[in-house]
């Protein structure tokens, strides 16, 4: 493939990036242009990177080194270093930021005549540049250069419709908890440099003493795990996702998380190499934690948004528990599970990256068609927006882990990871492992009862607003955007095989196993079955099985039966007159059971106002309320910011008394002490 | 020679004791202008024994420098801004003035206890000296903390200046003629600015106890 | 060749047996309340009479509605092909295992409760929250015993289990098969809609789920629906029986006589843990549903006991 | 030539008190500053070629090296970028006849004596006459903090007199023990003279010099507004006018620290090692850092935020200079010349703010970036940029101080400080980001659109040096920063 120069590659994607963003600036004026111009920039500026990225991959070319800016100030020189890992993420970058871009230029539509469009554009392309520079850092100075430029840049996209109550705050919370994780990553740099004498990412980390390496990796899981939303760390999420414009919070939940699981596997299974199974051991118990909480919150929420934000939470869990695996059987010289383990979570971010984008574009086309994001307000929209649903449903069977879709096939490696590292005789990880199944199937299942919840109450039954009666179809851009992703999850989920190799690449790279030969399966077969120890599935044969099922039983029914007759009627109303929304079920009542079992999670609280008619038993109205508590903010959260508030606050009136009396004391106090000190010295 | 620098500090470091044991704003510019004096004084003395050594005049014109300024110009000025601001008889102190003394007397030990072991000053009268007139230094600045008026204060700050002068001169005969000079014209212009702000203070809060300026708080 | 045959005998074996049970179910709870009760077969009548019935469609319902009947049939049938019903003839297919049948089944799971939800119905809407609520709950039961047992067997294929169990004698002797076996039976219950989880025979809102679900369906796509949920039910009786109770030690001789004794041992089986269930349900009433979590937390302990038997107390 | 340097301001005030109209005034005040700025420029490219410049007159006094003409450039600098916004501030203050005509003569003469004194602390080698320059700009900027005469200014205007007075007291008092350390090593004539001090630092009486030490560090810590002593900072630079407060924390600290310095280089030559005064620069230090990051969380007043993110800043060159290992005093440099530009930066935005919405409240300012594009935008960048994120200036300085503590081995302070700088980045966002956004709450009565033109373009000035010293420091920049710090201590610093 002598053809593919990758430099030239890459600078051409990042100088055709800059183009749009620049073209986004000269037609400020003209919104539709500007829209046009930036969005098909990106367009094809990913697809490039994507072409980069998989030359990269497929080339078993060293690791490659580029300098363009050398920068007189100590330390701080733009190095661009991309191996396998680096390619791996850049492709599922591009790939989401090439149909995210196509969504865009239907979407921002709405924005036209009403906001900055030129702004957000320019925002738009500076969030996905700098994504891509933490990807391809090469030293650890630059990557935190580009870590805090991904974090404030997108601070002001959350900020970005700040007229919104709640969006201001949200972004607040991002950017504070953001920037404390990311002065961890700075402590774990600095205690690399301090050992090694250099920023290098790629240099060996063999000076660095035990202690400093367990010490690393607490910082750098500290600082990965704010980023990745796991959960005692989890409350921006929530927040920051819904406050961003819908193709935004689609990058920023579909990539930018991934930015942690990038910079876990770069620095801890890469650099530090793991040292000790509890690493694998702390990384397993975040993610079955998240895994479980993540999905338990998502159910109660009726934002669209942030349900879906809360679904980051737990997939998030679902790919710590693989890494989890994948470093105690590296610690343990297990190379081959690892390296299976480690490909499931691999696997698993790039479906994530999928289904979770499309999903929010999903999110983005009801509210730019219903403008509401409030489920309880939906209702019927399958009727008026027959193409969103079906994607709609495609991303939600993708996300519950369901068979034809790619969800399951990582969620398949993971429990094959898990099942293959269960040996009799380590008794903790041996009970760890089963509670992850159980994790792992509970998560499953809950995230199924969740989708039915958001695909039924928002597409299903009846409208239950004027808006989502009378809501449009989404331009077709929206659409082809969503489109491309449904049918990349239905293409993985069906052909797995086929982008195993890709990861087989990166795992190789990483952990020096090449894990193909366990998976089994030629290249060119891609409906080979997927095979880990022995068991396999292929998720083909099963579709193309249930497809002839289906069809002998219709004709059998049509020989049976003759002709379907079919009877339009109202759904059944015990009699009663016409079924009215009000009483279908609500997103609130269709959770209810699962509310009142898992009670001591959520300690629901509820409220009913009266107001009282003429006679007690005609009240006017009845305000039924009912809300469950953010556990981790009440208790947690909220209290330490009250005690430091309440601590500063003391402080300050303390020192800064106001009276010049009290400061004379204070440098008079500080002479004697300095004094006192030199004597005694 | 030298004992006449004995008597002398130990005689300055005893006005200072006074200053803090007085109550009136009056008798604080008294006891000021009488410190002064006996710095002048030693100057003066150290003048003249230069002039004899090594007859260079940088020292008498100091010593010049300081009666027009420290004994004349600036208790007369203090006199006029409290001239101009209404007479209110108020407890000016935080503490009584035994407990005042006590503290001062502690804070000469402390001094003498922190500064003794220098090696240079070793040479006991030159450390005697040194020590007493440091402590002039502290106990100025203590006199700052514990006078609630304006005007204490900036007699306050007078004395450290005072005491500063005086240890520079016992410990290394005075400082390059320049530096002296333009200390001098600072102290000259620090005393203005404070007595201008000092009236303004008493326009606007009706007086000048330094405990009403408290509404710049946290 | 032999998968072809393989594929055309387990077909039609579970076609007929999975109504089967139901009329065999019903039969002696008939004669335990010392009445007649319906012929064995009348589920066979009720599906060919509903085959040749028309339709009546609610307004609002949309294509999930139409299309949920044939998916929950499809997914049942495919499930209930990786499931080894005559232990004789292995699967070459390498086509799934026992994590891909239970997601076969959410699957038919996920598209019942949409096409509750479609009718815009209250009771469909209750039948799909409370199914939401019993299935997520009793998900990790079924993973942890069925991949307990697989972990023995050291492969999560249900052929190898099932070589594996042959091996073992009297397997519901050992501490965690036994488990197992009781929490595999829990699950029975609850995944079927059988009485203590749920009556299938009332409409009584306050405690139909299953049946509320398939309320608005008549004609042909309620015949798929029922044959898809006696389907799913002879799966996990199959499970139960052919992983702990392995038919093959008796048989001594082999070729197409074998598979055919083989398959009436299996029958006899079934029918015998059908007559297992309709004890229990003649024993026991219908739980309340916020006691049913107890259920299944007990269907949990009993697979998490079983495995610690193994793996961490070594036995 | 460089004598200019002394003579320009001077003129300045003489000219200020003659003219009376304003436009005359505002001409007189941007040429003196753009003479001064021209100077400086000579200043600088001789001082690159002959690494000194000093003149026979006036006993050799004048004296410029690397060190000092960093810091003389700042002052200059930001010196000229003030008389540019100060012209706009000035009638926007008379428009809203807040002050007269006369008061605009008396802000610029004081302002140019507060400058002559600072020039005149930075170009002198007698260690006495930088004294006496120092607090002859305590006294100059006294009635410039109580320029709106009200009571909180006054008030303000009076702590700054007494508590500097006296902090430069005790510096006076160590000066004078640094003199007597240095009796029998100096003649009496050219005593307190820095090169030669320097030189025979070795000889020098180390027990005194130790005292001298402590006393200096108080003394110029109060001026430069370290932990125990920095009471005044607050007041002085909330109440101060906007152009003022800017030249108060970005210029009069860095020359207060200067003269620290000096002294530093002294006594650690003389000591052999920096440990002693390393232990209480760094403990002043990390002091001021931990007293900044309490108080900012729950402040009211947004310019008396911006003072302690100074006290902050000023903790943080002390600790980098406490340090005293090559790559430290590079690291201190460099941060006191980010700090100098993005604190005036936002202090000049701040005033545009305060001149617009009229309250020095943080409740009573919402809709900032509708209400002032330029200002805002320049005040948000600002506000990140203070608090250290990457693509501006202070982060790359930081992430030097962190390189020379953690080099030195120093994990727990280093762990300390970087968490403290994001808790302090944390206290400024929950504090000043909502001001931001939303609408100005009262609706009409505040237009959209800047007020001072030339105020905006100096701010989008610095804005824009901040952005360039982020990433790409210029030869020029990095050659004379290595200079200075090798005048302090021998030995390359990377």
């Amino acid at each position: 493939m002598n053809w593919f120069v990758p430099d030239h590659l890459f600078y051409g994607s990042i100088m055709i990036y800059l183009a749009a963003a620049i073209a986004a600036v000269i037609f400020y004026r003209r919104h539709q242009l500007c829209t046009l111009f930036a969005q098909a920039g990106c367009v094809l500026a990913a697809i490039l990177g994507a072409v980069f990225s998989l030359g990269i991959l497929f080339s078993e070319s060293e690791a490659l080194l580029l300098e363009p800016f050398r920068s007189a100030i100590p330390f701080l020189s733009v190095v661009i270093a991309i191996d396998a890992l680096s390619a791996f993420f850049m492709l599922v970058l591009s790939v989401l930021v090439c149909c995210v871009s196509v969504y865009s230029i239907g979407y921002v539509s709405h924005y036209h005549g009403k906001r900055n469009v030129g702004a957000f554009h320019v925002l738009y392309i500076a969030f996905i540049l700098s994504m891509i520079f933490v990807f391809t850092a090469g030293n650890a100075v630059f990557f935190f250069m580009a870590w805090e430029l991904m974090a404030v840049i997108s601070y002001f996209l959350v900020v970005f419709e700040s007229e919104q109550e709640g969006n201001e705050r949200a972004g607040l919370i991002y950017i504070v908890m953001t920037h404390i994780g990311a002065a961890f990553l700075m402590i774990a740099f600095m205690i690399m440099f301090s050992y090694t004498g250099s920023f290098d990412i790629f240099g060996n980390s063999d000076t660095i003493p035990a202690a400093a390496k367990n010490l690393m990796f607490v910082f750098f899981l500290i600082g990965f795990g704010v980023k990745a939303g796991v959960v005692p760390v989890h409350i921006w999420l929530p927040y920051a996702h819904p406050a961003a414009p819908s193709n935004v919070s689609a990058l920023m939940s579909g990539i930018m998380i991934k930015t942690a699981i990038y910079g876990l596997v770069r620095f801890v299974l890469c650099y530090l190499d793991i040292q000790h199974s509890w690493w694998g051991v702390a990384i397993l118990c975040i993610g079955i934690i998240s895994a479980v909480l993540g999905v338990a919150y998502a159910l109660m929420e009726h934002n669209i948004k942030r349900l879906l934000a809360f679904h980051s939470v737990e997939n998030i869990g679902i790919i710590l528990i693989g890494l989890g695996i994948s470093f105690v059987a590296f610690s343990g010289g297990r190379e081959l599970l690892g390296g299976v383990a480690l490909a499931a979570s691999l696997f698993h971010t790039f479906n994530h990256t999928l289904f979770k984008g499309g999903l929010f574009l999903g999110a983005g086309s009801i509210q730019y068609a219903a403008h509401t994001k409030d489920i309880e307000k939906l209702g019927g929209l399958i009727k008026r927006m027959p193409v969103t649903s079906v994607l709609v449903l495609c991303f939600s069977l993708a996300i519950s882990a369901i068979v034809p879709f790619n969800g399951f096939v990582s969620e398949w490696l993971t429990y094959q990871s898990l099942f293959s590292i269960i040996v009799p005789g380590q008794t903790g990880l041996n009970i760890l492992s089963v509670l992850s199944i159980a994790a792992l199937a509970m998560s499953g299942a809950l995230a199924a009862a969740c989708f039915v919840k958001l695909f039924g109450i928002s597409f299903l039954g009846k409208a239950r607003s004027e808006a989502a009666l009378h809501a449009p179809e989404v331009p077709a851009p929206m659409n082809a955007g969503m489109g491309v992703l449904a049918a990349l999850c239905l293409a993985i989920g069906l052909f797995p095989m086929l982008f195993l190799q890709v990861i087989d690449k990166v795992v190789s790279d990483v952990s020096g196993t090449s894990v193909t030969g366990e998976l089994q399966g030629g290249f060119l077969i891609a409906s080979y079955p997927v095979t880990a120890y022995g068991n396999s599935i292929t998720p083909v044969v099963i579709l193309v099985a249930s497809a002839v099922i289906i069809l002998a039983a219709a004709a059998v029914i049509r020989l049976v039966g003759g002709k379907a007759a079919e009877r339009k009627y109202g759904t059944w109303d015990c009699g009663f007159e016409e079924l009215t929304p009000r009483m279908q079920y609500s997103a609130t009542g269709f959770t209810k059971p699962l509310r009142i079992v898992l009670r001591i999670l959520y300690r629901p609280g509820r409220s009913l106002e009266v107001e009282e008619g003429d006679s007690a038993y005609f009240p006017v109205s009845r305000k039924y309320n009912v809300w469950t508590e953010p556990v981790f903010e009440k208790y947690v959260y909220d209290p330490l910011l009250n005690a430091v508030k309440k601590f500063s606050l003391r402080i300050k009136l303390s020192v800064q008394t106001g009276s010049t009396h009290a400061y004379l004391v204070y440098i008079f106090i500080a002479v004697l002490a300095l004094m006192l000190y030199n004597r005694l010295a | 020679m030298e004992h006449y620098f004995d008597v002398l500090s130990v005689l300055i470091l005893l006005s200072s004791f006074v200053l803090v044991s007085n109550k009136r704003i009056h008798a604080y510019i008294k006891t000021f202008r009488l410190q002064s004096a006996l710095i002048a004084l030693t100057a003066g003395v150290m003048g003249f024994e230069d002039v004899v050594n090594d007859g260079n005049y940088d020292v008498l014109v100091v010593c010049a420098i300081i009666i027009a300024l420290k004994v004349i110009l600036i208790p007369r000025l203090l006199h006029r801004t409290y001239g101009n601001i209404e007479y209110r008889v108020e407890k000016d102190f935080f503490f009584n003035i035994p407990i005042l003394v006590i503290i001062c007397c502690g804070l000469v030990v402390f001094s003498y206890f922190s500064v003794s072991n220098i090696g240079a000053l070793s040479g006991l009268h030159i450390n005697l000296q040194v020590v007493n007139s440091f402590s002039v230094v502290l106990i100025g600045f203590f006199f700052m903390i514990s006078r609630k008026k304006a005007l204490g204060q900036i007699i306050g700050y007078l004395v450290i200046e005072n005491g500063i002068f005086v240890t520079a001169m016992f410990s290394t005969q005075g400082m390059p003629f320049i530096v002296d000079v333009g200390i001098f014209i600072d102290l000259i212009t620090a005393v203005l600015i404070m007595g201008i702000m000092v009236i303004r203070i008493n326009d606007q809060f009706e007086s000048i106890d330094v405990n009403k300026l408290k509404n710049l708080k946290g | 060749m032999i998968s072809v045959a393989y594929f055309i005998v387990q077909t039609v074996v579970i076609l007929l047996a999975a109504p089967l049970v139901n009329g065999i179910i019903k039969k002696i709870k008939a004669l335990s309340q010392k009445r007649k009760g319906a012929p064995v077969t009348q589920l066979y009548f009720d599906l060919f009479k509903l085959f040749k019935k028309g339709m009546v469609v609610s307004d609002t319902a949309s294509w999930i509605f139409r299309a949920a009947p044939y998916v929950v049939f499809a997914t049942s049938l495919a499930a209930a092909l990786l499931v080894p019903v005559t232990t004789m003839i292995p699967s070459q297919w390498h086509a799934g295992d026992l994590i891909l049948m239970v997601y076969l089944l959410a699957l038919g799971r996920f598209f019942m409760m949409l096409a509750g939800l479609d009718t815009a119905s209250a009771f469909g809407g209750m039948g799909s929250s409370r199914e939401a609520m019993i299935s997520s709950l009793i998900e990790p039961s079924i993973l942890v015993s069925l991949i307990t047992v697989g972990l023995i067997a050291k492969s999560t294929d249900l052929y190898r289990i099932m070589e594996h169990m042959k091996g073992v004698d009297a397997p519901l002797i050992h501490p965690v098969y036994l488990t197992a076996f009781l929490a595999l039976l829990i699950i029975i219950i609850a995944e079927t809609a059988r009485i203590p989880v749920d009556d299938p025979s009332t409409h009584l809102e306050l405690t139909m789920v299953h049946e509320a679900m398939l309320l608005e369906y008549s004609g042909r796509s309620l015949a798929l629906m029922e044959l898809g949920a006696s389907i799913k039910q002879l799966v996990f009786i199959t499970l139960a029986v052919n992983i702990f109770i392995p038919n093959d030690q008796f048989i001594l001789i082999t070729g197409a006589a074998a598979v055919f004794l083989s398959l009436v041992i299996y029958l006899i089986k079934v029918i015998l843990i059908a007559a297992v269930i309709a004890v229990a349900e003649i024993c026991t009433v219908k739980l309340r549903l916020f006691s049913v979590p107890n259920l299944a937390a007990l269907s949990f302990i009993l697979s998490f006991v079983g495995f610690m038997q193994y793996f961490v107390l070594g036995r | 030539m460089g004598l200019i340097l002394w003579i320009t301001p001077g003129i300045a005030v003489l000219l200020s008190r003659i003219v009376n109209n304003t436009k005359g005034l505002h001409a007189i005040s941007v040429c003196a500053s753009f003479v001064l700025l021209l100077t400086a420029g000579f200043a600088t490219n001789r001082v690159i070629l002959y690494d000194t410049l000093a003149y026979k007159l006036f006993g050799e006094a004048f004296f410029i090296d690397a060190l000092s003409i960093i810091v003389l450039d700042i002052i200059i600098l930001i010196g000229f970028l003030v008389a540019v916004y100060s012209v706009g501030y000035l009638n926007e203050e008379c428009r809203h006849e807040k002050i007269s005509q006369k008061k605009i003569k008396f802000y610029y003469s004081m302002m140019y004596v507060f400058m002559l004194s600072m020039i005149f602390a930075v170009t002198v080698k007698n260690i006495g006459i930088m004294w006496v320059a120092i607090e002859a700009t305590t006294l100059a900027s006294a009635f410039l903090v109580g320029f709106s005469n009200d009571k909180r200014a006054l008030e303000a205007a009076w702590k700054y007199v007494i508590i500097c007075s006296v902090g430069i007291a005790t510096a006076l008092v160590g000066i004078i023990f640094l003199h007597l350390a240095s009796i029998d090593v100096v003649s009496s004539s050219n005593a307190l003279q820095w090169d030669l001090l320097f030189d025979r630092a070795e000889n020098l009486n180390s027990p005194v010099l130790r005292l001298s030490f402590i006393f200096i560090l108080i003394g110029f810590g109060t001026k430069a507004g370290l932990a125990p002593m920095h009471t005044w900072l607050p007041d002085a630079h909330s109440q101060a006018p906007s152009p003022i407060s800017a030249l108060l924390s970005g210029v009069l600290l860095n020359s207060a620290m200067y003269a620290v310095l000096r002294i530093l280089a002294i006594v650690n030559r003389n000591l052999g090692d920096s440990s002693f005064t390393g232990r209480l620069m760094i403990a002043f230090g990390l002091l001021s850092i931990c007293a900044a990051a309490v108080f900012i969380l729950t402040q009211r007043d947004y310019k008396r935020l911006l003072a302690y993110s100074s006290i902050e800043h000023m903790g943080i060159i002390a600790l980098a200079f406490g340090l005293f290992t090559p790559l430290s005093i590079f690291a201190g440099l460099f941060h006191m010349i980010n700090h100098s530009f993005t604190k005036s930066m936002l202090f000049l935005a701040s005033g545009n703010l305060l001149q617009k919405y009229g309250t020095r409240e943080i409740s009573g300012i919402r809709g900032l970036l509708k209400t002032l594009p330029v200002s805002g935008t320049a005040f948000l960048l600002g506000l990140f940029a203070i608090s250290g994120t990457p693509p501006f200036s202070i982060f790359a300085s930081e992430v030097n101080v962190f390189l020379s503590l953690f080099y030195e081995k120093h994990y727990v302070l280093g762990g300390v400080f970087i968490l403290l700088l994001a808790f302090i980045f944390g206290g400024i966002a929950v504090t000043l980001f909502r001001i931001f956004y939303g609408e100005p709450a009262r609706g009409a009565a505040i237009g959209c659109g800047e007020i001072n033109r030339p105020g905006a373009a100096v701010l989008a000035a610095l804005l824009v040096i901040i952005l360039a010293t982020g990433l790409w420091m210029p030869d020029l920049l990095k050659g004379l920063i290595t200079s200075a710090q090798m005048i302090m201590i021998g030995g390359l610093s990377i």
